[in-house]
C-alpha cells in the first residue's frame, strides 16, 4: 500500500503496462516532455523514449484516427485528450469507427484503444472545461465505459482497460486528481463491468459514479448522523452495466437516488433510473430519483457549486422518498 | 530509392488520349519511364476485368440483388494501379468506390460485395489482406492509414499505406489532419486522390479555389505529384515512385489522378440535374482502357488472341459475381450481437435471447 | 389540404419560410442544382438564386460553422446534414457553440440555426445511414430537438424551427419520406414544445416519435382487434419535452411502454421512462417498459427488420405489463 | 485597391529589431510602406497599455482575482495591429489569449476579463462591439468569421472578418474548413495565425513539417503572407493591405505573424519542463515594443513627455482594472437558467425553482 493522488495512480498504471507490453503506446497533446497538463503522463517519455510516449499535432480526430490505425497493426495506443469538451472534434472517429469497426468486422479487427478524458467540474475551470459527456459515449455501442472514483481504482480499470481487446473511454474525475489515498498496486485488477457497494445501508441506496462518489459517500455519512442508513454503489462500469449489484442494493433498501454530475435530460442517471426500476419495480416504496446536474451548459466557475450534486441536494432528495406512505 | 521526390504540378502523362507514347522530353519530370509492356498487358487485364465488375454490379442494382453501387467506371486505371503499386505486406484504405482496387489486391469480389447486397457490413479479412473496410464517412479512413504506417514504421516493419479519397473528401477536416499527422511522423502513407470532378452532384469549384489538389502538399511539406487518371503507365510510373519513396525515407506523398466520374455516383443518382450529356461526352474518348489498349495494340504487345482470353475471364468472373452475390445463406440474427465486443455483455446476451425467442414463436407462427 | 410526401411538405415549408423572410438561407452537401439526395430541396436553387440555396465544400463541421456565422450576422441559416452519422463531424461545433453560445453570451446573441438530420432506419440503407441520433442532441443543454411523425407536422414544425430565435435540431424520418399523406399548409403552426394525443385508448399508453409513431399506431390498431385499447402518444417535441400531455395520458391508463427505434442504452427513451416514472409513480401497474432498437450499431439492410421496433415486439411488451397483478 | 495580392512567403519586415529602418529595397514585396509616425505612436500607446494589462492580469491570477490568464506579453504587436488594421463595422474573432486585441477594439478591459475572473463566459456584447467572444475550442471560431464575412457579403455588407488563431490551432480541421469555406465563398476574411512557435509545451516542429505556416495558403488558393510579429510597422501595413484586399475582392487572405510566448503558456504552466531559458532569452532583444520606441525616439516622434504621459495612462488603466476585477457583485445564480434558450422551458423553470429554494433555505440556516 502506497500513498497516492490519482494522477499518481494513473501514472504507474501507464509505466507498468508500458513496461509489461512493448504495444502499449501513450500519445496525444502535451503527453510527451510536459507529462500532460495535469501530469498524468508525467516521465514516460524520458523512460521509454519519444517512440513510445509522444505529442502530436494538436488535432483531436486526428489523435483518435491515428490510434485506430495504429490498433489495427497490432499495437494498444492509450490516448489522452486534454479535457472533456476537446473529445468533441473526434466524435465521428469514436462513434463511427473506434466504436464499430469491431461489429463491422465481425471481429476480424478489433481495436484495443483507450481514449482517456478528464471531465466533470469542480476545479473552477472556465467553460469547455467541465463537461461530464459520459452520456455521448454509454449510448454508442461497441464502447466500454468506465470512471474510477477511487485512486485505487484509477489503477486497476486502467490496467484492465489497457489490457482488454476492446475500445474503452476511460473517464478521469479531475476534480479528484490530486487527492491523496492508499492504493495497493498489487491488489488484484477489477474486471471490467463490476460495480462495487462503496457503503452498506438499509434505508435507502445512492448510485454514483466517477465525481458523484465521494459527494455520495459524504451524504451517507451526513445522513447517518440524522439517523438514516443510507447505501452506496459506485457504478464504475457504465458499460457494461452491473446490473446484478446495483438491483441487489436497491432491492434490500426499496428507495434508491441516482446521483451523477452530467445534466440529467437523456443520460446515464436516466438509464440507471430506468433500468433500475424495470427490474426492482414491486420492491420499490417510492419513485427512484435522480440527483444530477441541472439541464444548462457547464456554468462559470462562481455558480458551480449551485449546479453540482451536493451533500444537502441529495439528502433533500432523500427526504422526498415517501418515507411516510404519502 | 531517393527521397528527394519534388512536387510535380504538371500533370504526368505518358500516354496520350489517342494511345500514342508520349515523348520522354515532354514529361514534367525524368524520374518517371513507361512501364514494360508485360505490366501494361497485366494492367490492361486488370481494367477489363475491373470494368466487367463494375458493369455487372451496376447490372445487379437494376436487378434488385445489390441496394446500391457506387462505380468507378471510367477509373479503372486509377484503381488497379493503386493496388498494382504495393508491395505484399503494404496496405490499402479503400472508399466505397474502391472495389476494384480492392479485388486487385486479391479480395474475392463476391465477398467485396457482400456490404452492397445488405448481408454485412464488410465480409473480407482487413488483416488477411491488408485491406481496411471500404469506408464510407469520408476521410476518415487516411488517418487509419497514417496510424497503420506509422505503428509499421514503429515496429520496424517496411509498410507502406495507400490511401484513397475523393475530390470531394479533401474538403473535410480529417484529410486537413491526416495529411499533417503522416508528414509531422514521416508515416510512410501515399495519399491517392482520385478527382473525378464531382462530389455527388457537387463540382471541383466547390471544393477548391486552389488550381489543384495537388497544391495541398505544399502547406504540409508533403511533395505532391499531379497525374492523368485515365493514363494508367503514367499512374503506375508516379505511384510506385510514390511507394518507393513512402518505404525508402519513411514520407508521405500526395498524388491528384485528373479522372472523370463519367456515370452517377450510384445507381441512385441523376446526374442531368447537375451536369450536361456534352461535359460527360468530352471525357469518353479518355477512356483508360481504350486508350491502352491502342497504345498496346500499336506495340504489337497486345493481340487477338489475348484480348479473347481477357474478354472469357472476364465473363467468366462476372459469371461468378452474379451467381455469388445472387446467392448463399441469409445472415444469422445473432450476428447482431456476437461481434459488438469480443465478450459479449450481460445485457446484449439478454437482447439476443429475447430476438431468438421472438424468432422461435415467429416460425411457430407460420 | 393536399395530398404529400413529407420531402413535399418538408420542400414547402422551406419555400415558404424562403418567401417570407428574406434572411432563410440553405445550405448544405447537394442541396442546391441537386435539390438534395432526398430532394427535400428540389427547386429552391432555381427559385431563390444561389445565394439563398447553395451547395458547400463537402465538410459538416464547416456547414455548422459557417451558419452559426451567418445566424451571428442577421441571417437564419437553415443546413442539411446528408446522413444521421455525418453530422458526427460537426458534432463539437454543435456540442461547443451552436448549443451554448447563447447562453455564453446572456441573450445577446441568439443563433437561430436549424439543423436538418433525415435519421433513422428502415431503408435499407448501408452502416453509417440510418443511425438514430437523437440522444446526443437531446442531452445538450441548448438545443431544441424536434421530429415529426407526420407530413403535416413536418411542415409545421419546420416552419415553427425556422421563425424561432434558438437553434433547432430537426430530425426527419427518412422513411416516411416518400409516403403521401393529406397535408393543411394553413393549419396553424404548431408551437415546438407540445405533444400530441395520436390516438384515444384506455389500456395502456404507447409513447412515441418520428419513425416509431406509425408503428405505434399500427401496434395500436393490431392490440384493438385483440381486444386492448392503446393509447399513442407523439412526442414530437423531444426538448423541450411536454410533461404535461405524456404524463396525463400515462396516468389515465395506468401503464405505458415507450417505442423509440435508437438504440436504448442512455437513450432519450430512458429519460421519458425516467421523468414518466418520477411523475407518475403511484399511478403505475407496471414498470414502463422501454422498446427500443438494440444496443448495437445499426445492422446491415437484411437484418435490421430484427433490430427495428416492430408491431409483434411492440405488443409482447405490452402484453407484459403485468395486467395479471403479477 | 487591387485584388491580386500576392503570396510573399519571405518575411515582411519594416523595422529591424534593434529598431533601426530597414532599407525599402529589402522589402520582401513593394506593396508595403512603413507607416506614418502619428500611427505609430498610436500603436505605441496601445502596446504599451496592452502589456500592463497583460501584467496586471497575470499578477491578479497571482492574487487569486483571477483563474487563469493566458497572456499575450511579447505578442502586443500582433493583438495591436489586428484590431487597428479594421474599419468601423468589421469583426473580429479572437481567442483566450487575444485580450489586448480585444481591448484595443474598444472593449471595456475589465469586461473582457470577467470570463476569467469566474463570474461568466463572455461579459461583453458580441453584437455591440462586433467582437466574437474569445474562444477556446481551438480553431473554431474561424468558421464563425467565415460565415459573419458571408453573410456580410450576402447582406451586402461592406465587412471584414479577422480571425485570430495559434500555430498549434492550424493543426485542427476547423482550420482546414474555414479557410476552403472562405476560398471558395470568396468570404473576406482575414486569418491572422500568431505563431509564437509553442501550443503550451508542444514545439512548432510537432505542428507543421511544411517550411511555414503561411505555406498552407497555397493549397487553398489564398494569398499568403509571412510577417515578423515583433515588428508592428510591419504588422500594420501587411494587416491593413489585407483587410483592404479581403474589402475590395471579397477574398480571404492568410498572415502568419513570426513572434514567440515569452512566458507561460498561463499562469498554471511550467515552461521549463519543455523549453531552455536560452531559447527563451535569444527571443527578448526582439521585443515589440522596445523595438517600436528606438525607431521612434531616433526619429524624434516620442519624447519624453509624451512617455510619461502613456505610462501614466497604462497605470491608471491598471487600477482600474485591479479594482474593477477584485469588486463587483457575485453573479445571480438565476443566471444559469436564464439564458439558455430564448424562452425558458418548463423544465429548467422547475430546476431553477428548486434552486431558488435550496438558497432560501440555505439563508435561513445561517
Ligand atoms: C462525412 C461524410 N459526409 C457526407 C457523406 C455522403 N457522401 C457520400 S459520397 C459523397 C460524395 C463524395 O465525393 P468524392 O469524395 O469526390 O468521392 P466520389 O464519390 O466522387 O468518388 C457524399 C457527400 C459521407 N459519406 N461522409
Ligand atoms: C479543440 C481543443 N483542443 C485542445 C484544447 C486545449 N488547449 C488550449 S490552448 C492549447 C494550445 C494552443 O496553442 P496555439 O494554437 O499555438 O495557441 P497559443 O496558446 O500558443 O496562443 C491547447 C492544446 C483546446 N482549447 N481546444
Ligand atoms: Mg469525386
Ligand atoms: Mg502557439
Amino acid at each position: 500500500m502506497t500513498k497516492m493522488t490519482m494522477v499518481g495512480a494513473l501514472n504507474a498504471a501507464l509505466r507498468d503496462a508500458m513496461v509489461e507490453d512493448p504495444r502499449v503506446v501513450v500519445f496525444g497533446e502535451d503527453v510527451g516532455p510536459l507529462g500532460g497538463v495535469f501530469r498524468v503522463t508525467d516521465g514516460l517519455t524520458a523512460e521509454f523514449g519519444e517512440d513510445r510516449c509522444f505529442d502530436t499535432p494538436l488535432a483531436e480526430s486526428g489523435i483518435v484516427g491515428m490510434a485506430i490505425g495504429m490498433a489495427m497493426n497490432g499495437m494498444r495506443p492509450v490516448v489522452e485528450m486534454q479535457f472533456d469538451a476537446f473529445a468533441y472534434p473526434a466524435f465521428e472517429q469514436v462513434a463511427s469507427h473506434l466504436a464499430k469497426i469491431g461489429n463491422r468486422t465481425h471481429g476480424k479487427v478489433r481495436l484495443p484503444v483507450v481514449v482517456r478524458i478528464p471531465y466533470g467540474g469542480g476545479i473552477g475551470g472556465v467553460e469547455h472545461h467541465c463537461d461530464s459527456s459520459e452520456a455521448y459515449y454509454a449510448h454508442t455501442p461497441g464502447l466500454t465505459v468506465v470512471t474510477p472514483a477511487t485512486n485505487e481504482d484509477a489503477y486497476g480499470l486502467l490496467r484492465a482497460a489497457i489490457a482488454g481487446s476492446d475500445p474503452v473511454i476511460f473517464f478521469e474525475p479531475k476534480k479528484q486528481y490530486f487527492t491523496k489515498e492508499e492504493v495497493d498496486v498489487t491488489a488484484d485488477v477489477p474486471p471490467i463491468g463490476r460495480a462495487v457497494v462503496r457503503r452498506e445501508g438499509t434505508d435507502a441506496t445512492l448510485i454514483a459514479y466517477g465525481p458523484a462518489v465521494p459527494v455520495a459517500l459524504a451524504a451517507a455519512e451526513q445522513a447517518q448522523r440524522e439517523g438514516r442508513s443510507l447505501a452506496v454503489v459506485d457504478v464504475r462500469s457504465i458499460v457494461p452495466f452491473d446490473d446484478a449489484t446495483v438491483t441487489a442494493a436497491v432491492r434490500a433498501t426499496g428507495r434508491a437516488v441516482v446521483v451523477a454530475e452530467a445534466q440529467g435530460f437523456a443520460s446515464v442517471a436516466s438509464e440507471i433510473v430506468a433500468r433500475v426500476t424495470e427490474q426492482c419495480f414491486h420492491h420499490l416504496a417510492a419513485p427512484v430519483r435522480r440527483v444530477t446536474g441541472f439541464d444548462i451548459p457547464f456554468p462559470p466557475p462562481k455558480l458551480e457549486r449551485h449546479h453540482l450534486p451536493s451533500v444537502n441536494r441529495i439528502l433533500d432528495t432523500v427526504d422526498e422518498l415517501q418515507w411516510d406512505e404519502s | 530509392m531517393s527521397s528527394s521526390l519534388e512536387s510535380v504540378l504538371d500533370t504526368v502523362r505518358l500516354i496520350d488520349p489517342d494511345g500514342s507514347p508520349v515523348p520522354p522530353d515532354r514529361y514534367p519530370s525524368d524520374r518517371y519511364a513507361i512501364p514494360a509492356d508485360a505490366d501494361l498487358v497485366a494492367r490492361y487485364r486488370s481494367m477489363v476485368l475491373g470494368r466487367r465488375i463494375n458493369d455487372q454490379a451496376s447490372a445487379l442494382t437494376r436487378q434488385g440483388r445489390l441496394a446500391v453501387y457506387p462505380s468507378s467506371h471510367g477509373q479503372e486505371a486509377c484503381q488497379v494501379a493503386a493496388a498494382a503499386a504495393l508491395r505484399p505486406g503494404d496496405w490499402l484504405f479503400p472508399t466505397y468506390r474502391d472495389t476494384v482496387a480492392v479485388m486487385e489486391r486479391g479480395v474475392d469480389p463476391v465477398e467485396i460485395l457482400t456490404w452492397l447486397k445488405g448481408d454485412r457490413h464488410c465480409a473480407y479479412d482487413p488483416l488477411e489482406h491488408h485491406v481496411a473496410p471500404q469506408t464510407t464517412p469520408l476521410a476518415t479512413q487516411l488517418l487509419h492509414a497514417v496510424g497503420v504506417a506509422h505503428a509499421g514504421r514503429l515496429q520496424g516493419q517496411d509498410v507502406v499505406a495507400m490511401a484513397l479519397c475523393g475530390d470531394g473528401a479533401t474538403s473535410e477536416g480529417d484529410f486537413h489532419e491526416a495529411l499533417n499527422f503522416a508528414a509531422v511522423f514521416r508515416a510512410p502513407v501515399v495519399f491517392l486522390v482520385q478527382n473525378n470532378k464531382y462530389a455527388i452532384s457537387v463540382p471541383l469549384s466547390r471544393q477548391t479555389a486552389a488550381p489543384s489538389l495537388a497544391h495541398k502538399g505544399v502547406g504540409y511539406g508533403v511533395p505532391a505529384v499531379l497525374v492523368d487518371g485515365n493514363d494508367v503507365a503514367a499512374l503506375d510510373a508516379v505511384l510506385r515512385e510514390a511507394v518507393a519513396h513512402a518505404a525508402a525515407g519513411g514520407r508521405p506523398v500526395l498524388v491528384e489522378a485528373d479522372t472523370y466520374r463519367v456515370q452517377a455516383h450510384t445507381n441512385a443518382d441523376d446526374p442531368t440535374r447537375y451536369r450536361t450529356e456534352a461535359e460527360v461526352e468530352e471525357w469518353r474518348p479518355r477512356d483508360p482502357i481504350a486508350r491502352l489498349r491502342t497504345y498496346l495494340r500499336a506495340r504489337g504487345a497486345l493481340d487477338d488472341a489475348q484480348e479473347a482470353t481477357i474478354t472469357a475471364e472476364a465473363e467468366a468472373l462476372a459469371a461468378t459475381v452474379r451467381d455469388g452475390v445472387s446467392h448463399g445463406p441469409a445472415p444469422d440474427p445473432d450476428d447482431l450481437f456476437e461481434h459488438v465486443f469480443s465478450a459479449m455483455t450481460p445485457q446484449l446476451r439478454a437482447q439476443r435471447d429475447l430476438l431468438r425467442e421472438e424468432l422461435v414463436a415467429e416460425g411457430a407462427d407460420r
